[in-house]
């Protein structure tokens, strides 16, 4: 097999499997823009999973498993946001606690579809001409249709946190509520807002996982992916298109662990293959603190921090 | 379910119980299921047994006290699905002679401990002879768990399979470190496919390997259960198990009195307990001959697939000419035949 | 504040107190786990189950009997060493959030001792694994440590990242290296020498960790509110600029107290193997640092809270393994923890309010 | 009688263990500017940030043109036309000018056009005079800069109701000038403009009306024309102003603290101190005056070993203490009294006990090998309670619990019982009633009497003025001038303090 069809296969395999982590990122950076930080993301990409694959699986409509997951990660999400904004209880604990009880949740709710097959799912749909275009062509624009609309939303964000005036306030809450508030923005409704928006986002890259990537529900199948998806938030400066950028890389790293051994590239243990995502992470987390750090680009400065109005 | 005998009789003795223990869930549609449909098969056989299964007991220090707990609720059979209860299994059964264990792959036995295994590697060995005729790229891909004695005793079968028919063959193997994970073991037969395979063996509890070839219209091998349902159109076969055809005897034996500590290690020889699902229509007429051929040959033990010569990886002889490798050699094989790409860890 | 409803010469309402006392958090932990028992019930019920039945079967199987007391002892001892480290940095604000991985490396090193000096008089082994565990669990902690203190990369994703190396990482070791010839490649290390087992009490398997654990709890106690070292903790955890003006070198503390955070949980992966399993192998802890956060922030991070929590804790995990025999799913557990976390969380917000009744017209 | 644009009645509002506001009543008409006066903690704030919506009132009612109102947001009072200026901005610092400006007001559709809402906003700055740069980060600007912004911003929100929290508290005497030309103005176009403040003299130069608040109770509303400063500070005080002592000579020792030709950078990176150089001499109270933001933090920081300098040197009793850690430069008997108490220079949620060690913890009489004495640290600490008249209700609660004079004798306590050589004084007395101003001044002229060197830093010149032997006055980071206390007068000082050298050049 030619290194050019070979190169194709996996610039695919990196965007299927850069997808289920590019949603749940997407969301966690619309929640931090708002000001809340939410480690849940790992539990409600779970909880999405398995919501996703019960639903298609009992109407054998993906639609409507897509709408589940991200019902349920919305909901879950409304949990940490009633913890985090209205209850002021800190959001690393409310996080942490989240992604336990999404756990805990997904498995049992999981129980009885373990081993099944997703009965229907989503089909590659081809962009004509596009689709055509050499080398990237292929892997680009013949994708099912969660991809394009996972690439449509980054860049509708983009737009809506860049250049409108929605987003102006978004930002706003994020960065000083209290600004924000006194100007008669409701910061309580964008917080509570923008963390649902991120628990649904969440669960739509679990139901990915599920629906769409593997067809199959597993306990703990999301193996990760939630924290790399809060690292990304970091390396993507909070801008929703480096966030596209950083979860190909680790689609693409995902997509490599097996090919560098199926093509006995590197004879390196399959052990140490398999640290590659995690091992990445910590030191991309490394380099884009050092560099944020140095281009003094920080987080929205309210970020972990609760708001009350009356509040010294 | 027509020998029992021995239940009727005595009012005064307890019902038998037995327990099955997984270290995951029990319809994991893999290894789990297999012992599941053997345990309910053996329900209406033994109506008078009770059959309990325990799923998701860690193979920790959980395991031990999980145990315990099922002697002291009177359980006098136990069947140990995993390898990594071992130690467990050996500290509760010294504490409880009167209760049988029945422990996979163990690597050594009690007086009141049986370890059991099959030969599936003769399966193997079968499907072997089927990709060999039915591949084109004379790439095979196989997508294994853990470099244990199962798997690499499956995986030495296929590949001597493939290479009596077609020498030019060769078996790439990717190792996904995990038993199941649809995610991952998808990802590593998409994997093999984008290396050049045509056909996906896998020794691994989820048809995700099948799925991805079923995608890319190649053809896969399905394993443990019969899951060529899940493509239909790319399913060579799948070998699987029928453990009903193992356990039955045991649960027999203890309800007699007659249970007996030993390394269970069977094969084609006892009818029904190792499968081959029906074909595809992919495979060639003389393929299924030669399977037939050779099955015959084994389930009359006259011949088995570890059988000399037989060169490793490094090119060093393994088995003789002539020579065939025993049961205790296959049961803890750690090398690879010559013919496979792939490594071991060191 | 919210007036509840007025009267003729009065008025009730609803007044925030700053803090809540230790008994009014004894109290919410109680009710807590009642809801949560409460809703767990529904769960059970769901899959067909009476709850009273399934929860008294919990409790026999972990309080019933000597021999279920022994193991939710046993079981104690991990989540009381890993969950006092987790709670030692939690105190300075490093959310440590790696103790399962540090529990793995833990393992690991004392592994390496018993394996590699198999000859040693238990004398010397036992003391030499002890240290081995830490440093191995230390390490681990130290490399997010540094890179927090140094560069202030989040330690929240590093300590997580590097668990699943560890368990990647004694998997390569059990399958690879490590794997004892005698069992063909299966993922088990050779059995220990005895003399690298920690003795354990006569007729139980309750072994010697169990000392360590309190012996660290009151020492960590003693630590944060006796010594220097222990206030600087504290100061630095409430208000890190207060830390700085107090002229307290924070960076320095940081990697400290990560390192003790994660020697602790390695002492808890040393305590596995050496006291309960006998030798290294694949799933050496079925995420008891993950328990161990919260553990740790159920016990509000007090060393000797700590303690407490742990044996509660064991024993729900004890009884829930137990509940598996008679069919209830695992799940339950797990989901009766994220529970009771939750409504901890939300019963101490609302145990600051308290109704006061106010006369009108001073 | 017209009809009062603003009317609060009877407003009631408690904080926990506090009652703000007890029953006050309030009016305000168009086109007045309204003085709202009363000490620190009177309830000025708390009862404006009732009227913008902030807060909500326990009991009583507001009435806007005659119409009863609720607010339960800001937006409701916006939409009613009320704009508050509060006393911490509330811009978000990364954006520009525009976009805080925008942010708040219903102009521009979904999409931003930042071009238009720019030409909006310059036309209207025209009008009242305010000169701002639309395209400017918050964070660029100085701290009159910004406050422009915020009033721009309550402006462009077409508020017709403008509350400004002590707006003159970070802006040199001339700053104020023109600010108060410009509320007169808005006043004019038929405005309701209310100021707060406690300064009685911007009160006689520019309010048409007063509401004196005390303890919470409004005590009186008067004109100004039938008034004078004396009966306001009695409203204000409920007594007579003690007189200001006047500092007696002093014969400045040897020098305590030098600093050299320091440079160094503000959290952003950009430069906030400039060859900076300074000396403080044994006995001697040196006040750095100007306006906040002028690199006064960084000077107290890069002094106290909490911020490296870029170049330049710092001699502490003759030691070359430069970039040393901060620890160093405490057992050099440096005391350090920050700007933020509550966020640094004590622990909030720690108890006295622990708050009392926090500088001493590490060796002395508190320390028994490495464990913490208790006993004595409880002794120490009930003296200084006794020597200091600090008020608490519990030795073991936290100390955030205590009321904000009290928090800053106990840090004062702490920090002047070890008899330091060098005192380093940041806003001592901001947000203290009368009484605990002058325990403070008492406290700091004692140390200056038994030989401390002392740097004072403080917006407040009356301050300055009564203590300071010399005044420095500091502008973007540099000595504009340092003037012997004797020669000092206040248009000389707010000149300096605006950037304007001796010569009349604007300093750059
Ligand atoms: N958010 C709050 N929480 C608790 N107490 C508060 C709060 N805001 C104000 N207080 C208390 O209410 C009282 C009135 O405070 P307020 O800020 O209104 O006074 P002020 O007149 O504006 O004083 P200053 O001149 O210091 O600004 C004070 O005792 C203050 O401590
Ligand atoms: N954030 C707060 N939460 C709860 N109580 C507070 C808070 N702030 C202040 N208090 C309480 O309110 C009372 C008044 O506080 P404040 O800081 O306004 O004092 P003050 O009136 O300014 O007095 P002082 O003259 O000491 O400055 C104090 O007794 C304090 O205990
Ligand atoms: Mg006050
Ligand atoms: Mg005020």
């Amino acid at each position: 097999m030619d290194l050019y069809s070979i190169l194709t296969a996996v610039l695919s395999a990196t965007i299927i499997a850069g997808t289920p982590i590019l949603y749940a990122s997407l969301g966690e950076l619309l929640t931090e823009k708002a000001g809340v930080l939410n480690l849940g993301v790992e539990g409600m990409m779970m909880i999405g999973a398995v919501a996703g694959f019960l639903v298609s699986f009992k109407t054998h409509d993906p639609w409507l498993g897509i709408i589940a997951a991200m019902l349920a990660g919305g909901c879950l999400s409304l949990v940490h946001a009633l913890m985090s904004i209205s209850l002021r209880v800190n959001q690393v604990v409310s996080g942490l606690a989240l992604t336990i009880l999404g756990t805990g949740l997904s498995a049992f709710m999981g129980k009885p579809m373990i081993g099944m097959q997703a009965p229907v799912t989503f089909n590659k749909i081809s962009i004509p001409v596009l689709s055509k275009i050499p080398f990237i062509g292929s892997a680009l624009f013949q994708n099912d249709i969660l991809v394009y609309l996972s690439i449509i939303l980054v860049l509708t964000f983009w737009f809506l946190i860049y250049k409108t005036k929605h987003g102006l306030r978004l930002r706003a809450v994020g960065e000083n509520p209290a600004a924000a508030d006194a100007v008669g923005v409701n910061v309580f409704a964008f917080r509570y807002l923008y963390v649902v928006i991120g628990g649904m986002l969440a669960g739509l890259g679990g139901a990915y996982l599920s629906l769409v990537y593997t067809s199959t529900w597993l306990e703990n199948m999301t193996a990760g992916r939630g924290w790399i998806a809060v690292a990304l938030v970091i390396f993507a400066t909070w801008n929703p298109l480096r966030a596209l950028l950083g979860a190909y890389i680790f689609g693409g790293v995902e997509a490599s662990v097996f090919r560098l051994q199926a093509l006995n590239i590197v004879r390196i243990p399959s052990f140490f293959l398999k640290m590659l995502p995690y091992i990445l992470t910590v030191i991309v987390l490394y380099w884009a603190t050092r560099e944020t750090v140095r281009k003094r680009i920080g987080a929205p400065s309210a970020l972990g921090l609760p708001y009350e109005r009356e509040e010294r | 379910g027509s020998k029992q005998t021995n239940s009727g009789q005595g009012e005064k003795k307890e019902k038998l119980k037995v327990a099955f223990v997984y270290p995951g869930a029990k319809d994991d549609f893999g290894w789990a299921t297999t012992q599941e449909n053997a345990r309910k098969q053996l329900m209406k056989e033994f109506p008078d047994v009770q059959f309990t299964a325990v799923e998701n007991i860690p193979e920790g220090s959980d395991s031990a006290r999980t145990f315990t707990q099922l002697c002291e609720q009177g359980y006098k059979l136990i069947i140990a699905s995993s390898f990594g209860y071992q130690d467990a299994v050996h500290e509760v059964a010294k504490k409880y002679p009167d209760v049988k264990f029945i422990h996979c792959v163990g690597t050594k036995t009690a007086p009141n401990v049986s370890t059991y295994f099959g030969k599936m590697y003769q399966l193997r060995y079968l499907s072997g002879i089927l990709a060999g005729k039915i591949t084109k790229s004379n790439i095979i891909g196989y997508t294994a768990a853990y470099p244990v004695p199962a798997c690499l005793s499956g995986i030495n079968a296929f590949t001597l399979g493939v290479k009596s028919v077609n020498p030019k063959a060769v078996v790439k193997v990717v190792w996904t470190n995990t038993w199941y994970d649809p995610a991952v073991e998808k990802e590593a037969a998409k994997s093999l496919l984008d290396a050049g395979a045509d056909i996906i063996s896998m020794h691994q509890d989820t048809p995700q390997g099948l799925i991805a070839a079923a995608e890319r219209g190649k053809y896969g091998i399905g394993y443990d259960n019969d899951m060529t349902s899940f493509a239909p159109k790319a399913a060579i076969t799948s070998l699987y198990w029928d453990w009903t055809k193992i356990f039955a005897p045991e649960v027999q034996a203890v309800l007699d009195g007659t249970w007996k500590s030993q390394r269970i290690f069977k094969g084609l020889e006892v009818p029904g307990f190792l499968n081959l699902a029906p074909y595809g229509p992919m495979v060639p007429e003389d393929a299924k001959k030669l399977v037939e051929e050779k099955k015959a040959l084994m389930e009359s033990q006259k011949w088995d697939v570890f059988t000399g010569p037989i060169k490793d990886q490094n090119g060093q002889i393994r088995v003789k000419e002539g020579e065939r490798l025993s049961d205790d050699d296959i049961w803890g094989m750690n090398w690879l035949v010559e013919g496979v790409e792939g490594k071991l860890p060191q | 504040m919210l007036s509840v409803f007025e009267k003729k010469n009065g008025i009730l309402r609803f007044e925030k107190k700053l803090s809540i006392s230790p008994l009014s958090y004894l109290i919410v932990l109680i009710i807590s786990i009642i809801l949560a028992l409460a809703v767990g019930a529904i769960f059970i019920r769901i899959n067909s189950f009476d709850p009273l039945e399934v929860y008294q079967f919990m409790f026999e199987s972990s309080f019933g009997s000597a021999y279920g007391i022994s193991e939710t002892i046993v079981k104690s001892i991990p989540l009381m060493l890993s969950g006092l480290g987790v709670a030692l940095a939690f105190r300075m604000l490093l959310w440590n959030i790696g103790a399962e991985g540090q529990i793995y490396m833990g393992a690991c090193a004392a592994t390496a001792i018993a394996l590699y000096f198999p000859r040693l008089p238990s004398g010397i082994m036992i003391p030499a694994m002890l240290l081995a565990g830490f440093v191995g669990g230390a390490i681990w902690s130290l490399i997010p440590g540094i890179m927090r203190a140094r560069a202030g990369v989040n330690e929240i994703i590093t300590t997580l990242m590097l668990n699943y190396i560890a368990i990647l990482w004694v998997n390569y070791l059990v399958f690879g290296p490590w794997s004892d010839p005698a069992s063909f490649n299966q993922p088990i290390t050779p059995k220990f020498p005895v003399s690298a087992m920690l003795p354990t009490l006569p007729g139980s398997r309750i072994h010697m960790g169990i000392f360590l654990g309190l012996v660290f709890a009151i020492v960590l106690y003693l630590v944060l509110t006796r010594t220097r070292w222990g206030y600087e903790i504290r100061v630095t955890g409430e208000s890190e600029s207060a830390a700085k003006y107090a002229g307290i070198n924070i960076v320095r503390n940081i990697m400290l107290v990560m390192l003790v955070s994660g020697g602790l949980a390695g002492l808890a992966g040393m305590a596995e193997v050496a006291g309960v399993l006998g030798r290294l192998q694949q799933s050496i802890s079925p995420g008891y640092g993950y328990t161990a956060i919260l553990v740790a922030i159920l016990g509000k991070l007090n060393p000797l809270a700590v303690v407490i929590v742990s044996f509660l804790f064991s024993s729900l995990l004890v009884g829930g393994y137990a509940a598996q025999t008679i069919g209830v799913p695992a799940a339950i557990v797990s989901m009766l923890q994220g529970a009771i976390l939750f409504f901890v969380l939300a019963g101490e917000f609302i145990a600051r309010f308290r109704l006061r009744y106010e006369r009108r017209g001073n | 009688m017209e009809q009062a644009t603003v009317e609060m009645r009877n407003i009631t509002k408690r904080f926990p263990g506090v009652l703000a506001n007890e029953r006050v009543n309030f009016k305000v008409n168009a086109g007045e500017v309204h003085a709202l006066l009363g000490e620190n903690g009177a309830g000025k704030t708390t009862l404006m940030s009732i009227l913008c919506g902030l807060y909500r009132a326990d009991e009583g009612e507001i009435f806007i043109k005659g119409k009863k109102v609720s607010f339960s947001s800001p937006r409701d009072a916006i939409n009613m036309g009320i704009g508050m200026v509060h006393q911490h901005f509330r811009l978000v610092r990364p954006f520009t000018v525009a976009e805080n400006i925008l942010l708040g007001s219903n102009d521009a559709g979904f999409i931003l056009d930042m071009d238009r809402v720019e030409k909006n906003i310059k036309n209207f700055s025209k009008k009242y005079g305010l000169k701002v740069d639309t395209k400017a980060k918050v964070w660029q600007l100085s701290i009159g800069e910004q406050q422009r912004v915020e009033i721009i911003k309550i402006l462009y929100q077409g508020a017709d109701i403008l509350i400004l929290d002590e707006p003159t508290a970070v802006l040199t005497p001339q700053e104020a000038e023109e600010l108060f030309k410009v509320l007169q103005q808005i006043a004019q176009d038929g405005k309701a403009v209310i100021l707060i403040t406690h300064k009685l003299n911007e009160v006689m130069s520019v309010a048409d009306r007063i509401t004196v608040l005390r303890n919470g109770k409004s005590v009186a509303t008067v004109e100004k024309e039938k008034t004078d400063i004396h009966e306001l500070t009695k409203l204000m005080v409920g007594r007579e102003m003690p007189e200001v002592k006047k500092t007696e000579d002093f014969s400045p020792g040897g020098v305590v603290l030098e600093l050299k030709n320091v440079n160094a950078l503000n959290d952003k990176g950009y430069p906030a101190l400039r060859n900076f150089s300074l000396s403080v001499h044994e006995g001697e109270i040196v006040g750095i005056a100007g306006v906040a933001g002028n690199g006064q933090r960084e000077l107290t920081e890069v002094i106290n070993g909490l911020r490296l300098t870029e170049s330049g040197e710092i001699f502490i009793l003759g030691k070359n203490m430069t970039n040393r850690p901060a620890q160093e430069i405490i057992d050099a008997g440096v005391a350090f009294i920050p700007e933020d108490r509550l966020g640094m220079g004590l622990v909030p949620n720690l108890n006295i006990l622990d708050n009392i060690i926090l500088k001493s913890y590490r060796k002395g009489p508190f320390l028994k090998g490495s464990f913490l004495d208790w006993l004595s640290i409880r002794k120490r600490a009930e003296s200084l309670i006794e020597e200091f008249e600090i008020k608490i209700s519990d030795l073991y609660c936290p100390v955030k619990t205590m009321s904000g004079g009290h928090l800053q004798r106990l840090l004062l306590s702490r920090e002047v019982h070890s008899s330091p050589k060098l005192i380093v004084a940041v806003y001592p007395t901001r947000g203290l009633d009368v009484s605990a101003v002058e325990f403070i001044h008492h406290v700091l002229l004692a140390q200056r009497a038994k030989g401390a060197a002392i740097l004072m830093i403080s917006e407040d010149l009356d301050e300055i003025f009564k203590l300071a032997d010399r005044i420095a006055v500091i502008y973007e980071g540099r000595i504009m001038g340092i003037i012997p206390a004797k020669d000092a007068d206040l248009r000389k000082i707010g000149l300096l303090m605006a950037g304007v050298d001796r010569g009349g050049e604007i300093a750059c």
